[in-house]
């Protein structure tokens, strides 16, 4: 089994469907200046019980991409092409209808910013319950009880008496619980976390996630968990997605990105993160550069502007041809989508661990 | 109120603050490198509506500067009656089929006097321009002084100038207008020689507008000028111990200027409509001086018997005012990005 | 008097007046043939309401009209026949004269009572006079206060004196003492504040709401500005009233409608507009397709106005006689009767004096062609030296009246003269140019007599003396204050003879005329519709209104 | 809560006693004299200076202005010699033209500006709430496109023009509709209906562009809102979304606007469609007493609507903090 939930190829057939399968997913919005391509053929899988981090910065596409797990992008200009595969269900094309029944009950979601995320003018236990009746046929005293219970879930004080609040009375991580409440007052099989954290400071951060975890394991839903915080990811994932302009460009388990990442792109995520266990003196370096035109995107990698060890690849290949998402050799079921061969990356990530340790 | 308007939910892909969104009408925001004023010109240009309301208000400009040209080609004046096109035995109602038209009265003549229609719509769209754009300088400078200061100065100066706002906008203005204009008028009867003179009537009229519009600009611009004084950028010329003039007029004034324009803009249309009601209650421009409301107030008496009189004039200011306000939308979609009319 | 009442609203209600047919000299005709039915509800539809109908107070034709329903006076006019008849009316006739007409009495008719059953006595007469010379009732003509001896200095009776000069010798005499020949006084006391008011039942300055009744109808309801509900009087018997009758139920005031709109309303004769009439004339944008719809005729009353329409050239301003005669041949009287509504409007004047008045003599010194005489007035603006002169004029600020100053300005800039209009607020436009400081050379003013007599015409409009005396309400407009034109008008005053006053009066009027002080322009008509089953209303030549005191509703 | 009612109240008072003393002084130097006005056709100065006296305008402004104010509290007595008449508090004045008093003048007129403005607001609010929420849902469709123009069509056309083209159209040509004006409800419900439909339509096509635009650009941005993609993620219909999560919070501006309106209108403030169709409100009253220098009736009038503009400030952002939790008054 583990074999089939670790991360394939597009092109590799697994033997039995997973959970969820996403492939060669493309959500592209057509404006007066052109196509603009935030989600350009993204594929991944994930089982139940399992967690996926997609990372990446502003514009990589990877909230669009939850969205269109949702299947919010319907009845808008967004064009969405490819498939996703939800326990053998395909959703793309989906009617609204079908698909309307299975947001807050099969796939649900943590939006990022609790506060704008609530309506403002409902009471918190009025919001979750009505997530419930959605989908459930109670009555409203009912649905209530079933908003506390998820309140003290959650792990709210007063369960019985906030359910009355209004979100703008509850502290900033009370309302990441709330919405976490919402999220999974149906029990979703999918649950998708768009940055629940970055609005927090730590230690809340710290137990949202544990509760994301908990929960996980008490409901055994599959997560996937949208950050540009790979430390976060490093946390709490089984698998890495990394997205850059609308590509995947480096997929694996937690162990194998982190520990041997493979894109320039990625060893600048990880650069410009503090580490708790690392050198107080170390240099925090933010990739330079800008995210790059969704409309018209760079020839060849689309990270090549930026790139600073595009010069290691001969022939000046980074301006001129995309790289192919392969197997990092040796493992199997690590992907990167980047020219520089082993070997070169090998030379740098040695040469960069020197320039550090000076 | 605020008049942005934003995507529908569903397509607003990506909800990280700053990030590129890639709703379509935030382009701007990706291709980088073009001043607000290019970009803003290049929206108009893109919207034909806007377009087209633009070269209808050029039109009518052109109408109003033109207007002695034009009636020197059809040969009659605009207080110049023509006693033959009217029959006094009716009431001097005009001779002829709907209301008068003929080749040398194109637009027919006005019932009562035999002026030729024509003239006096050319003439009075003189008067509605100018009342309209005068009064619309007038109250935007004094809503942006008001304003600036108010915003600025904060304490007193703000609480004052905010509470003269409060009355202003609490006013029942129409019916104060109104009331103030024979005020003024026999102020004004008693300086001149018997008659009263026509432009300083006018001026009275816009500033009588403006009196009751500047509040309105004021408490824009203030709004505007509190947020903005938070921002760095201020700060950084405090800290560098620039004057509060150079504050006021170098720093805040150039990043008001969209608002102010869009607020100028609308104004505009909206001051013809005020002119024209007040002519048409009999207290703004005075027959025989050519203009639309005072035009619309005569023909309103003579609706029933000659339909043609109030429909010309009412048709022509529907179109004057709607190019304006379209034109004033367009401008406010061209410069506040956010704002579109889909 | 008496001037129609101006439009008090905003340009939106026209003004205009009425139309009419030839001014033939008050004759008075009842239309609706056939004999009054009793009952039903009477609906009287009004632009504005009434300036007052406190009898004391009234000094417009419309709140006359109307008192006539409520209010009896000493005399009044029976106008059943040809021409108007005074007769006496709470008296027993119209009055003795003795001392040289400066003593007159009247003795009061028996069994008339107010509408609680009380008598109307001679001391309640008394009493309603001495209320015109409070200040608290205040609007009211002057002739007490002119013509009672000791009337200068008397204050009205809540100062709790008496004015000695009316005297009451028993219950039903009444007798007046005036400083003054006043040959015509019993005319006079046909104005209703020649009327009776009960000291118990007096409220002061809120009385327009409370008339006391001796009259047919009462009072039911009186909401100002929109509606005056008038009943039967029970107490009002038709034994003692040889002028009114006691037709329908109700008499019901609509006050403050538009007057297109009445128009339109009562044309469409559909519903209460086939019971209802107009009190102010047809709004002049609907004169002529009105009077000229043959359908119409029956409901339409064309009621020659005992007045005139006139331009004011101010003498003191204008000296020069040659320019104001060339002004009078000058104006072209065809577009300025056309501003006012066009033939309907009435008859091209060239007289001060209108037919219907005693002491009218047809004449026209001046161009015989309504249009002008340019050839003629160019040849005086010569012989004046063709002075370029600049003119202001001031009229209402009313659709008509503007369009009435452009037809004068086109007029007169044929001569070289340019005119400035200045429109005046309507409300505000007799007390601006009534005011001797007004700064105007040519002036509009219509004037309708307060009784079908030279008397009340030309003296008021030309005894240059008044100018001193009344100077924020003078109504010599023209500021003549010539001496031959003052000494004649003394000299008439004094005069017992009726006709031998009438005849100077009509010399008067072409001697002014000379002076070219004034240019006359229309008799005036005006012209009201009524419901098609309205009956017995009756063109009323002296208040020019339709009078309703026999008006019924046909069943 | 009930602290900052007071307070509001207060500040409410404060800027109705300004309006007073604006207007109180502007009309002092009205053109025409209404003692004049009073005296009739032939006025001796004595008589005059008598009238003046009688209708105290021989007493200076503060004098004049003092007892006005004072008759606000403790109402008035007039009437120099005659019977005397006594206005309560709280006293506007008494007419000069009509000798009633102001207040129950105003009071009289009330119900045709109470009929034509909530009738209206009625009719304009709900159209234009719905339009304009069908505009924002269709956004860039035809029937948004339809909704935009006619609102911008609405916008730009003179009320009285609209007022006058209904006038010809209906009662003149088509004679659908009797000659309009104000009944009261009370004396002829059919006729107060009948007399009302044009004058009501009137103010609807001018108010409902308005409120067509302020919903459509309140529904669009609240549409932006997170919260309305958390709406729709639990799986809520559309018409949910739309109407509950977005209207709900959309409707917000749209009350203070609507509070306002509504204010303005019954205070007066529909001076021309009164005047188009004769209907005699508090409007025509105004315009009516300044030709006519009422002094009292012009101060009461312009009192009675500014009244109505300052309390439904007030009743607005009471209503908002009862409307947006967030809100809180204090």
């Amino acid at each position: 089994m583990s074999l089939l939930t670790s991360p394939q190829p597009a092109a590799a057939e697994p033997a039995a469907a997973p959970f969820l399968d996403v492939r060669d997913l493309r959500v592209h919005f057509p404006t007066e200046d052109g196509i603009v391509k935030s989600v350009d053929g993204v594929s991944f899988t994930l089982e139940k019980g399992r967690t996926l981090g997609i990372v990446g910065e502003s514009g990589s596409g990877k909230s669009v991409t939850s969205l269109a797990l949702l299947g919010l992008h319907k009845g808008t200009r967004a064009e969405v092409s490819g498939e996703i595969r939800l326990d053998g269900r395909e959703l793309v094309s989906l009617p609204e209808r079908d698909m309307r029944a299975l947001r807050g009950r099969t796939v649900s979601m943590i939006f990022q910013d609790p506060l704008s995320a609530l309506h403002p003018y409902f009471t918190v236990g009025a919001q979750i319950a009505e997530a419930y009746r959605v989908h459930h046929k109670v009555s409203k005293k009912e649905a209530r009880e079933r908003a506390v219970e998820m309140l003290k879930r959650v792990g709210i004080p007063q369960p019985e008496r906030r359910v009355r609040d209004y979100p703008h009375q509850f502290s900033g991580g009370m309302r990441q619980r709330a919405m976490i409440a919402m999220a999974l007052v149906c029990d979703p099989e999918l649950l998708i976390a768009d940055e629940p954290t970055t609005a927090l400071d730590v230690t809340v951060q710290a137990q949202i996630l544990d509760l994301i975890r908990d929960l996980q394991e008490e409901f055994g839903s599959a997560v996937v968990l949208i950050t540009h915080d790979l430390g976060v990811v490093a946390d709490i994932a089984d698998d890495i997605l990394v997205m850059y302009g609308g590509r995947r460009i480096e997929y694996g388990t937690v162990h194998d990105v982190l520990k041997e990442p493979q894109h320039p792109y990625t060893w600048g995520l990880l650069e410009s993160m503090p580490q708790i266990t690392g050198d107080v003196e170390r240099r925090l370096n933010p990739i330079a550069g800008s995210p790059p035109s969704l409309i018209n995107p760079p020839g060849g990698c689309a990270f090549h502007p930026r790139c600073t060890f595009k010069g290691w690849v001969s022939g000046g290949r980074c301006a001129v041809e995309r790289p192919e998402l392969v197997a990092v050799p040796g493992t199997g079921r690590h992907l990167a989508a980047c020219h520089l061969t082993p070997e070169t990356r090998q030379e740098i990530r040695v040469r960069t661990a020197a320039g550090a340790a000076q | 109120m605020t008049t942005q308007q934003q995507p529908m939910p569903a397509d607003t892909g990506t909800t990280q603050a700053g990030q590129p969104s890639p709703d379509p009408r935030s382009d701007g925001t990706v291709i980088t490198g073009r001043s607000p004023a290019r970009m803003a010109w290049r929206r108009i240009r893109r919207d034909k509506v806007t377009l087209a309301a633009f070269v209808i208000t050029v039109l009518f400009v052109l109408i109003a500067l033109l207007a002695p040209v034009l009636t020197a080609i059809t040969g009659w004046g605009p207080i110049t009656p023509d006693g033959k096109a009217i029959d006094p035995d009716t009431g001097n109602f005009p001779r002829g089929a709907l209301g008068g038209v003929s080749l040398t009265h194109l637009l027919g003549v006005e019932p009562g006097t035999g002026f030729d229609l024509f003239a006096r719509i050319v003439y009075g769209l003189r008067t509605s321009l100018f009342v309209g754009f005068a009064s619309a300088v007038l109250s935007t400078a004094v809503g942006v002084v008001a304003g600036l200061a108010a915003g600025y100065s904060g304490g007193w100066v703000d609480s004052v100038l905010s509470r003269i706002m409060d009355v202003m906008l609490a006013f029942p203005q129409l019916l104060f207008i109104i009331a103030l204009t024979p005020v003024i008028q026999n102020a004004m009867q008693t300086n001149s020689h018997g008659g009263t003179d026509e432009n300083l009537r006018l001026l009275v009229l816009v500033l009588n507008i403006a009196v009751f519009a500047w509040a309105y600009t004021a408490r824009l611009v203030r709004g505007q000028v509190l947020s903005l004084r938070e921002r760095e950028f201020v700060d950084a010329a405090r800290i560098m111990s620039a004057g509060k003039w150079h504050i006021l007029f170098r720093q805040l004034l150039p990043n008001l200027w969209a608002p102010v324009l869009i607020s100028f803009a609308l104004a505009v249309p909206q001051n013809i409509t005020t002119e024209a009601a007040l002519s048409y209650l009999g207290v703004g421009v005075i027959p025989p001086n050519p203009d639309w409301g005072a035009l619309l107030s005569d023909a309103s008496q003579f609706f029933l018997q000659d339909p043609m009189y109030l429909f010309v004039p009412g048709v022509l200011l529907l179109m004057l005012v709607l190019a304006l306000n379209l034109l004033g939308d367009g401008v406010r979609d061209a410069l506040d990005p956010r704002a579109a009319r889909g | 008097m008496t001037r129609r009442r101006r439009s008090i609203a905003l340009a939106a209600t026209a003004v205009a007046i009425a139309l009419g047919a030839t001014a033939c000299g008050g004759s008075s005709s009842t239309t609706g043939s056939g004999s009054p039915t009793k009952g039903g509800t009477l609906t009287v539809l009004d632009h504005a309401d009434f300036d007052h109908l406190d009898p004391q107070r009234v000094y417009t034709t419309e709140g006359s009209s109307m008192d006539q329903e409520l209010v009896r006076t000493l005399t009044g006019w029976d106008e059943t026949g040809s021409r108007p008849k005074l007769v006496g009316d709470l008296a027993t006739d119209t009055g003795t004269p003795s001392k040289g007409d400066t003593v007159w009495t009247f003795h009061l008719r028996k069994g008339v009572t107010w509408q609680d059953g009380t008598a109307v006595t001679a001391q309640d007469v008394k009493y309603g006079v001495e209320r015109t010379f409070s200040p608290d009732i205040n609007g009211g003509p002057p002739y007490a206060s002119q013509w009672l001896v000791g009337g200068s200095t008397y204050k009205g009776p809540y100062s709790g004196k008496e004015l000695a000069s009316v005297q009451t010798p028993d219950a039903s005499t009444i007798v007046f003492q005036l400083d003054q020949p006043v040959p015509d006084f019993n005319q006079t006391t046909a104005m209703p504040g020649w009327s009776a008011v009960p000291n118990a039942h007096d409220t002061g300055s809120t009385y327009d709401t409370h008339v006391w009744s001796d009259g047919p109808y009462m009072i039911q309801s009186y909401t100002k500005n929109k509606e005056l509900v008038l009943v039967k009087n029970t107490h009002w018997k038709q034994s003692t009233d040889p002028i009114r009758q006691q037709n329908v139920n109700e008499i019901d005031v609509k006050l403050g409608q538009d007057q297109s709109a009445i128009d339109q309303q009562i044309k469409s004769d559909a519903g209460t507009a086939q019971t209802s009439i107009m009190q102010w004339p047809i709004a002049g944008s609907d004169l002529t397709t009105i009077s000229s719809d043959p359908s119409l005729k029956s409901r339409l009353y064309k009621i020659p106005a005992p007045g005139i329409n006139y331009l004011a050239i101010n003498t003191t301003r204008v000296k020069d006689l040659k320019v104001r005669q060339a002004i009078e041949d000058a104006i072209d009287k065809t577009t300025v009767r056309g501003a006012f509504g066009g033939s309907a409007y009435g008859d091209y004047a060239s007289t001060m004096l209108s037919p219907g008045i005693g002491g009218y003599q047809k004449f026209n010194l001046y161009s015989t062609n309504p249009a002008g005489d340019l050839t003629k007035a160019q040849a005086l603006m010569k012989q004046a030296g063709n002075p370029r002169l600049t003119m202001s004029l001031a009229v209402e600020n009313t659709t008509t009246e503007e369009h009435f100053a452009d037809a004068v300005k086109t007029s007169l800039g044929k001569i070289g003269i340019t005119v400035n209009i200045t429109p005046i607020d309507a409300a505000n436009y007799f007390s601006t140019i009534d005011n001797v400081k007004n700064q105007y050379d040519l002036t509009w003013g219509d004037w309708i007599a307060d009784w079908p007599n030279a008397s009340t015409v030309l003296p008021v409009l030309f005894d240059g003396r008044q100018i001193a005396k009344l100077p924020q309400s003078n109504q010599d407009l023209s500021y003549l204050d010539d001496p031959a034109v003052n000494a004649q008008i003394d000299k008439i005053a004094k005069m017992t003879d009726i006709k031998q006053a009438d005849a100077a009066y009509g010399a008067l009027d072409e001697q002014i005329m000379k002076d070219a002080a004034v240019v006359p322009l229309m008799y005036m008509n005006f012209s009201e519709l009524a419901g098609s089953k309205v009956g017995g209303v009756i063109s009323d030549p002296i208040l020019a209104e339709p009078s309703l005191v026999h008006a019924y509703v046909k069943s | 809560m009930l602290r900052y009612l007071i307070r509001r109240l207060l500040a409410a008072a404060a800027i109705l006693l300004v309006i007073t003393v604006i207007t109180f002084f502007i009309f002092f130097a009205l053109p025409s004299d209404p003692a004049l006005l009073a005296c009739g056709k032939t006025c001796s100065p004595s008589r005059l200076a008598e009238i003046k006296h009688s209708l105290g305008l021989d007493q200076s402004f503060l004098t004049q202005f003092w007892e006005f104010f004072k008759g606000l509290f403790v109402g008035r007595d007039f009437g120099d010699q005659s019977v005397r008449v006594h206005c309560g508090a709280p006293c506007l004045g008494i007419s000069f033209q009509t000798d009633t008093p102001v207040l129950s003048t105003l009071l009289g007129d009330f119900p045709a500006d109470l009929s034509l403005g909530l009738g209206a607001a009625v009719f304009f609010l709900i159209l234009g709430v719905g339009l304009g929420t069908l505009a924002a849902v269709r956004r860039g469709r035809a029937a948004d496109k339809a909704a935009v123009g006619l609102a911008l069509l609405g916008v730009s056309v003179q009320i009285y023009f609209v007022g006058l083209l209904l006038l010809y159209l209906f009662v003149d040509k088509w004679q659908i509709l009797p000659a309009s004006g104000y009944t009261p409800i009370t004396q002829d419900p059919s006729a107060w209906f009948q007399g009302l439909i044009l004058p009501w339509a009137t103010l609807v096509i001018v108010y409902l562009a308005l409120y067509t635009r302020l919903t459509r650009s309140s529904m669009l941005e609240v549409f932006a809102e997170d919260y309305m993609r958390t709406a729709r993620a639990k799986g809520l219909s559309t018409g949910k979304v739309v109407l509950k999560h977005g209207l709900r919070a959309a409707i917000t501006p749209i009350i203070t606007i609507f509070g306002m309106d509504v204010g303005s209108l019954i205070g007066g403030s529909a001076v021309i469609t009164e005047s188009v169709f004769g209907i005699n409100g508090i409007g025509k009253l105004a315009v009516d007493s300044v030709q006519n220098s009422d002094l009292p009736v012009i101060l009461g009038t312009t009192l009675f609507a500014a009244t109505f503009v300052v309390l439904a400030n007030v009743v607005v952002d009471v209503v908002y903090g009862l409307v947006d939790p967030r809100v809180r008054l204090g």
